[in-house]
């Protein structure tokens, strides 16, 4: 079993004619998931790869009744649009990978989402991978294997690092979800965590989390307060990140002395979850606190 | 993006919300002459965007256009806290009854705009949440419906206002909302906002307000530099690469915040002090590589730098070509460990090999060798 | 039993310390009508009759948690606001009683709590009744009796007039909704209607319509496709009103051909539906088509 | 509340919707330089707030200046539809290539915003709506969320728009939709929208807009009597009372509109012909009691007056007070029918028959009296 994406998984891609659209069109069909159209306003008619392209996403949705989720490539301006064109048209999970989307924009549409029961990934976030069953994301497929670990986390390319770690070790992943590095996001490491518990194909979690915002602490405090069922290891990057400074991501930013890495780090651990230092640590850490 | 405070003033005015009378000043002759019309004690902001500027002596008081006129000779042409102050904000001093704290930002963890208010105003906020918890009411606001009229007046009762100045806070809330929503802005704060002088009606004596960078597309009139940038960091900026300049002698240069950020860690776990924060984002091409390595020579003083890639979008071969063409062009020979896996991976490593580049698999290995010779 | 008020009511008056709010409060208090608390900003420690005043409807939930129903009184510009702060605080049940609410306002509450499953009776209506029982409006409480009849009305005084007939009948009423006069209400007559088949305490339905809208065109289709369980009498008012002129209530024009008496008639009869001529039919036409 | 078709105009242009050149004039000599001014044929638009202006002779094509003077002179000061013309709007004559339709108005079943498109427009849209109404296409939009724009797209693709006009449709729409919310408009509509002469894009030839009533304090600016009231639903209008003028003989007066509108049909029933509808309201005191009655009597040709009130909130011997200091000052001596029951009745009863007014108790009684009198 897998979380949000996988073998049932019936995508449209929004912005499926620009740049970015195409090429991780072409990636995801390559790796196999199930990429039944894609829409762009005024492109109907016209096809990337084997996918028809409508020109919007109530029209795709009616030649393809099947589709239950999306992805997002357009440009930041018109995200929010796009995400309310998925909301409306019934799609119950919209991964939003567009970078630099307004926080008054996100936060609209996270809100409209919820009062609507529909799980948005994102903004600003490499997508959800279950291996070898579907990738709805940006990231490089080859990396991550089948298995039992369930990823979550703010980054990108430290994802990749870390599923690299955990395959090379033969740790494969149930799903790594790639929640995003803005403050306001859709899921948080608390929601998709509590996905994991319920998973039955996971048995082991790591959490990456990274500075700014109080998510890892407010982790740490569920799990002091409720436990956990599976085992679960944590990262957090910026330990060496300066107060004040915007790290990269739009959410990595100690501010007025709060979300530190060491801030997260103490609270994680006083609630009984191990945190690694070094990548290559984090296999033998969920070896040994394996049930 | 901080805006300046003549700039938040400017919108609290036309939203009308009451500030105290007063005038932006680029010259201490304009100070004096704004004082004389103000007739009354004045005090004298720096217009600059750091933190503090108030304890760094960027603030003064002065009881008359004369001594305006000299306070300003100062502070013109000043530097306080690293950067130059080319214009004060010359305002009446207002002697307040009571000082509250109103401010709006973005709650992250709940997903809503949190109304922030207190009852005990003009000190630090983070002070006061140590300090008396209890005295800061915090609300929700839902983004989609907005700032309603009953959430400020139930606000305005929790900090223990009653009669007019209840209902001015009331319609003070709602104007300060508004702007908050029309600019995009990711905090909007009054503090102090005072129960004035002789009239007793409220008066918003600071005003700041910081607009969300993503948004500033809307907003181009807030686009600035941000002064607290050093010359390289402000370099990196405009060359569309996030960089940040610390003050060790180990250059990081990586794809991804994430991974550069986790990089500095690692080096540091191994004893090295990284020189800067570098991430030149996903999919870079040869030429964002070039420029990004370029940059990372810039700053003097390093002993090694490392350069670790993760290909994903990124591709290797467009990494290595990037990194060969850059220090062909260097006179700055410091060392480079580079670590590269990923899209391309053999292609990269050939076009590497031969420049006589090493390479490393292991990020934790290159980052050990890096702070190794970083010590030589 | 009844629909929406009965003895398990506990109101709470927004705008409790107005002329009208007064007044109403204390007949609502003689009918017996349980109202544990009122709201006025800045009046708080005042009392109407035995009713204690609070400053906001948070204040009078956190002293009162049981109620579960707010009637409101406030001027039309700050109708808006109370009706966000009664959604706001956890009411189920919000009776607008205010006339001249603009309808932007007005259509943007009512979407706002239909995604909250708030009930929203009114704006611009005399309130409830569940005869003694319960009565959550302006009605004069005399009138009605208690009984069997649900009875539901666009319209304040033509409501009385028919439980007037009612009562001196025999018949008395399980509940009296007055819906309200104007073009965008909470609940219509097709969702009330729908309330009294599923009550218990309601063996008859009386309907009483307008001129304006359609929704008793609306009523008539769904009993077509549906049926009716319960036997319904309606009585249409506006005969003689000549179109476009406004006959009072906002939502009494008879606009572009739209909305007369005639198609109102025309359509409940073809569903089956007998629709009264005379105020004073009503009574036999129910014990006619009584089961 | 109807507003001008300059002041819809007004709005759209500062919108940036696209309108034909074009001003106000309010003499042939402004008609004339305006004429002169645009330089191509001209329409004439006569000013006032009625339907089927057109077809009633108000709207006027000249195909030059002088021509314009000449049909201008016929239309200021004319009576059309019974409404003295005082104004017209001169537009340039733009030869549309195709006409198309484009609304807002309220959903009353749904509570949404309905926005309404057709690739047909130009005709009337009831008419459309019986002709071919697989032409209308209907969205409803959330009037928390407001228009999105996809949902603009939408529309502009299925009436079978593409490239550039699609696009301009699209930024047409949130343009109105912006005008529609901002107004508190319950219609907002261009009829036709226009893909134009000479240059293809879209023009806006038409353009209505009514305000809600009830929002009207919010834009005083578009306070104004309505133009199609008798001189007596004006008069009873400003005084508060919901008035409207029939062409039958028998005057009649009630608390509550519901209970008016069935008073009238019951009327009719037995064979009367209402002179009036008037609703005194509710919890009405003996002064509108008073004025209500005064006013009815205005009416001429009056056969005999129904005074229904079942007291609720409303008091029967402040109606009755009232009614019986109208009576006494009025010369009219139509005969009066009363029906009075409920709150405070046996008070009003008795001041009634002091008076020596008869009441009944039923109200299908007395307006069958009410009737028999009116034939008498």
């Amino acid at each position: 079993m897998t979380i949000l994406v996988g073998e049932e998984t019936k995508l449209v891609v929004q912005g499926i004619t620009g740049r970015e659209g195409q090429t991780h069109t072409l990636a995801m069909l390559k790796y196999g998931t199930n990429v039944v159209a894609g829409v762009t306003p005024g492109k109907s008619g016209e096809k990337v790869d084997r996918v028809p392209v409508y020109d919007s996403v109530r029209r795709a949705k009616s030649s393809h009744p099947e589709i239950n989720a999306s992805i997002i490539f357009v440009p930041a301006q018109f995200a929010a649009d796009a995400v309310y064109e998925a909301i409306d048209s019934g799609i119950d999970l919209i991964v939003e990978i567009t970078e630099h989307v307004p926080v008054h924009d996100s936060i609209k549409f996270i809100n409209y989402a919820r009062g609507r029961r529909v799980t948005i990934i994102g903004p600003n976030c490499p997508g959800l991978i279950s291996p070898s069953e579907s990738k709805v994301g940006i990231m490089p497929g080859h990396i991550f294997s089948k298995g039992q670990v369930g990823m979550v986390s703010r980054s990108g390319t430290l994802t990749y690092e870390i599923a690299w770690v955990l395959t090379k070790a033969g740790l494969g992943q149930s799903t790594a979800v790639g929640i995003g590095g803005d403050p306001i996001i859709g899921r948080d490491v608390l929601e998709i965590v509590d996905m994991f518990e319920k998973d039955p194909g996971t048995s082991s979690i790591v959490a990456i989390g990274e500075i700014g915002g109080d998510a890892e602490e407010r982790l740490a405090q569920k799990v002091k307060r409720d436990g956990l069922k599976k085992p679960m290891v944590a990262f957090i990057a910026g330990r060496e990140a300066p107060p004040g400074k915007r790290m990269g991501h739009a959410g990595a930013i100690i501010s007025m002395g709060a979300g530190t890495a060491k801030s997260k780090i103490d609270a994680l651990e006083s609630a009984g979850v191990k945190v690694a230092v070094l990548p290559s640590e984090i296999p033998s850490l969920i070896r040994s606190s394996g049930k | 993006m901080k805006i300046h405070e003549y700039q938040a003033r400017e919108l609290f005015q036309s939203a009308g919300i009451p500030v105290p009378r007063g005038e932006l000043c680029r010259t201490p002759e304009e100070v004096k002459k704004v004082a004389t019309g103000i007739g009354k004690p004045v005090v004298i902001k720096s217009q600059i965007l750091v933190a503090g500027r108030g304890k760094a002596g960027g603030i003064k008081p002065a009881s008359d256009p004369s001594e305006a006129y000299e306070v300003s000779k100062n502070l013109l042409g000043a530097t306080i806290k690293g950067i130059k102050v080319t214009s004060v904000l010359v305002v009446e001093a207002v002697k307040p009854q009571k000082e509250l704290y109103l401010g709006f930002t973005v709650d992250r963890a709940r997903r809503k705009i949190a109304l922030i208010a207190s009852g005990e105003g003009g000190i630090d906020l983070e002070e006061l949440a140590r300090s008396k918890p209890d005295k800061i009411f915090r609300r929700e606001i839902d983004p989609v419906m907005g700032l309603h009229g009953f959430e400020a007046r139930d606000a305005a009762v929790e900090i223990g206002l009653a009669g007019k100045t209840a209902s001015d806070f009331v319609s003070i809330c709602q104007k300060m909302y508004s702007i908050f929503e029309r600019v995009d802005a990711d905090l909007l704060e009054s503090n102090p906002l005072a129960i004035g002088g002789e009239t007793g009606s409220l008066v918003a004596l600071d005003s700041r307000i910081t607009v969300d960078d993503n948004a500033i597309f809307r907003h181009p009139e807030y686009q600035q530099v941000d002064e607290e940038l050093t010359p390289l960091e402000r370099e990196a900026t405009a060359a569309g690469l996030a960089y940040v300049q610390l003050d060790g002698d180990i250059g990081i240069i990586g794809n991804g915040a994430g991974l550069v950020m986790a990089t500095l860690d690692v080096v540091a776990h191994f004893g090295g002090r990284p020189a800067n924060f570098l991430d030149m984002g996903g999919g870079s091409k040869a030429d964002d590589v070039y420029k990004a390595v370029k940059i990372c020579l810039e700053q003097e003083n390093l002993k090694s730098v490392f350069l670790n890639v993760l290909g994903g979008i990124t591709k290797c071969d467009e990494v290595a070509n990037g990194l060969v063409r850059a220090l062909k062009e260097s006179s700055n020979k410091v060392p480079f460990v580079v670590r590269m896996v990923g899209t391309n991976e053999e292609e990269g490593r050939r076009i590497l090999a031969e420049s006589g580049i090493a390479y490393l698999d292991s990020m934790e290995e290159a980052a050990e060798a890096t702070v190794r010779i970083s010590k030589q």
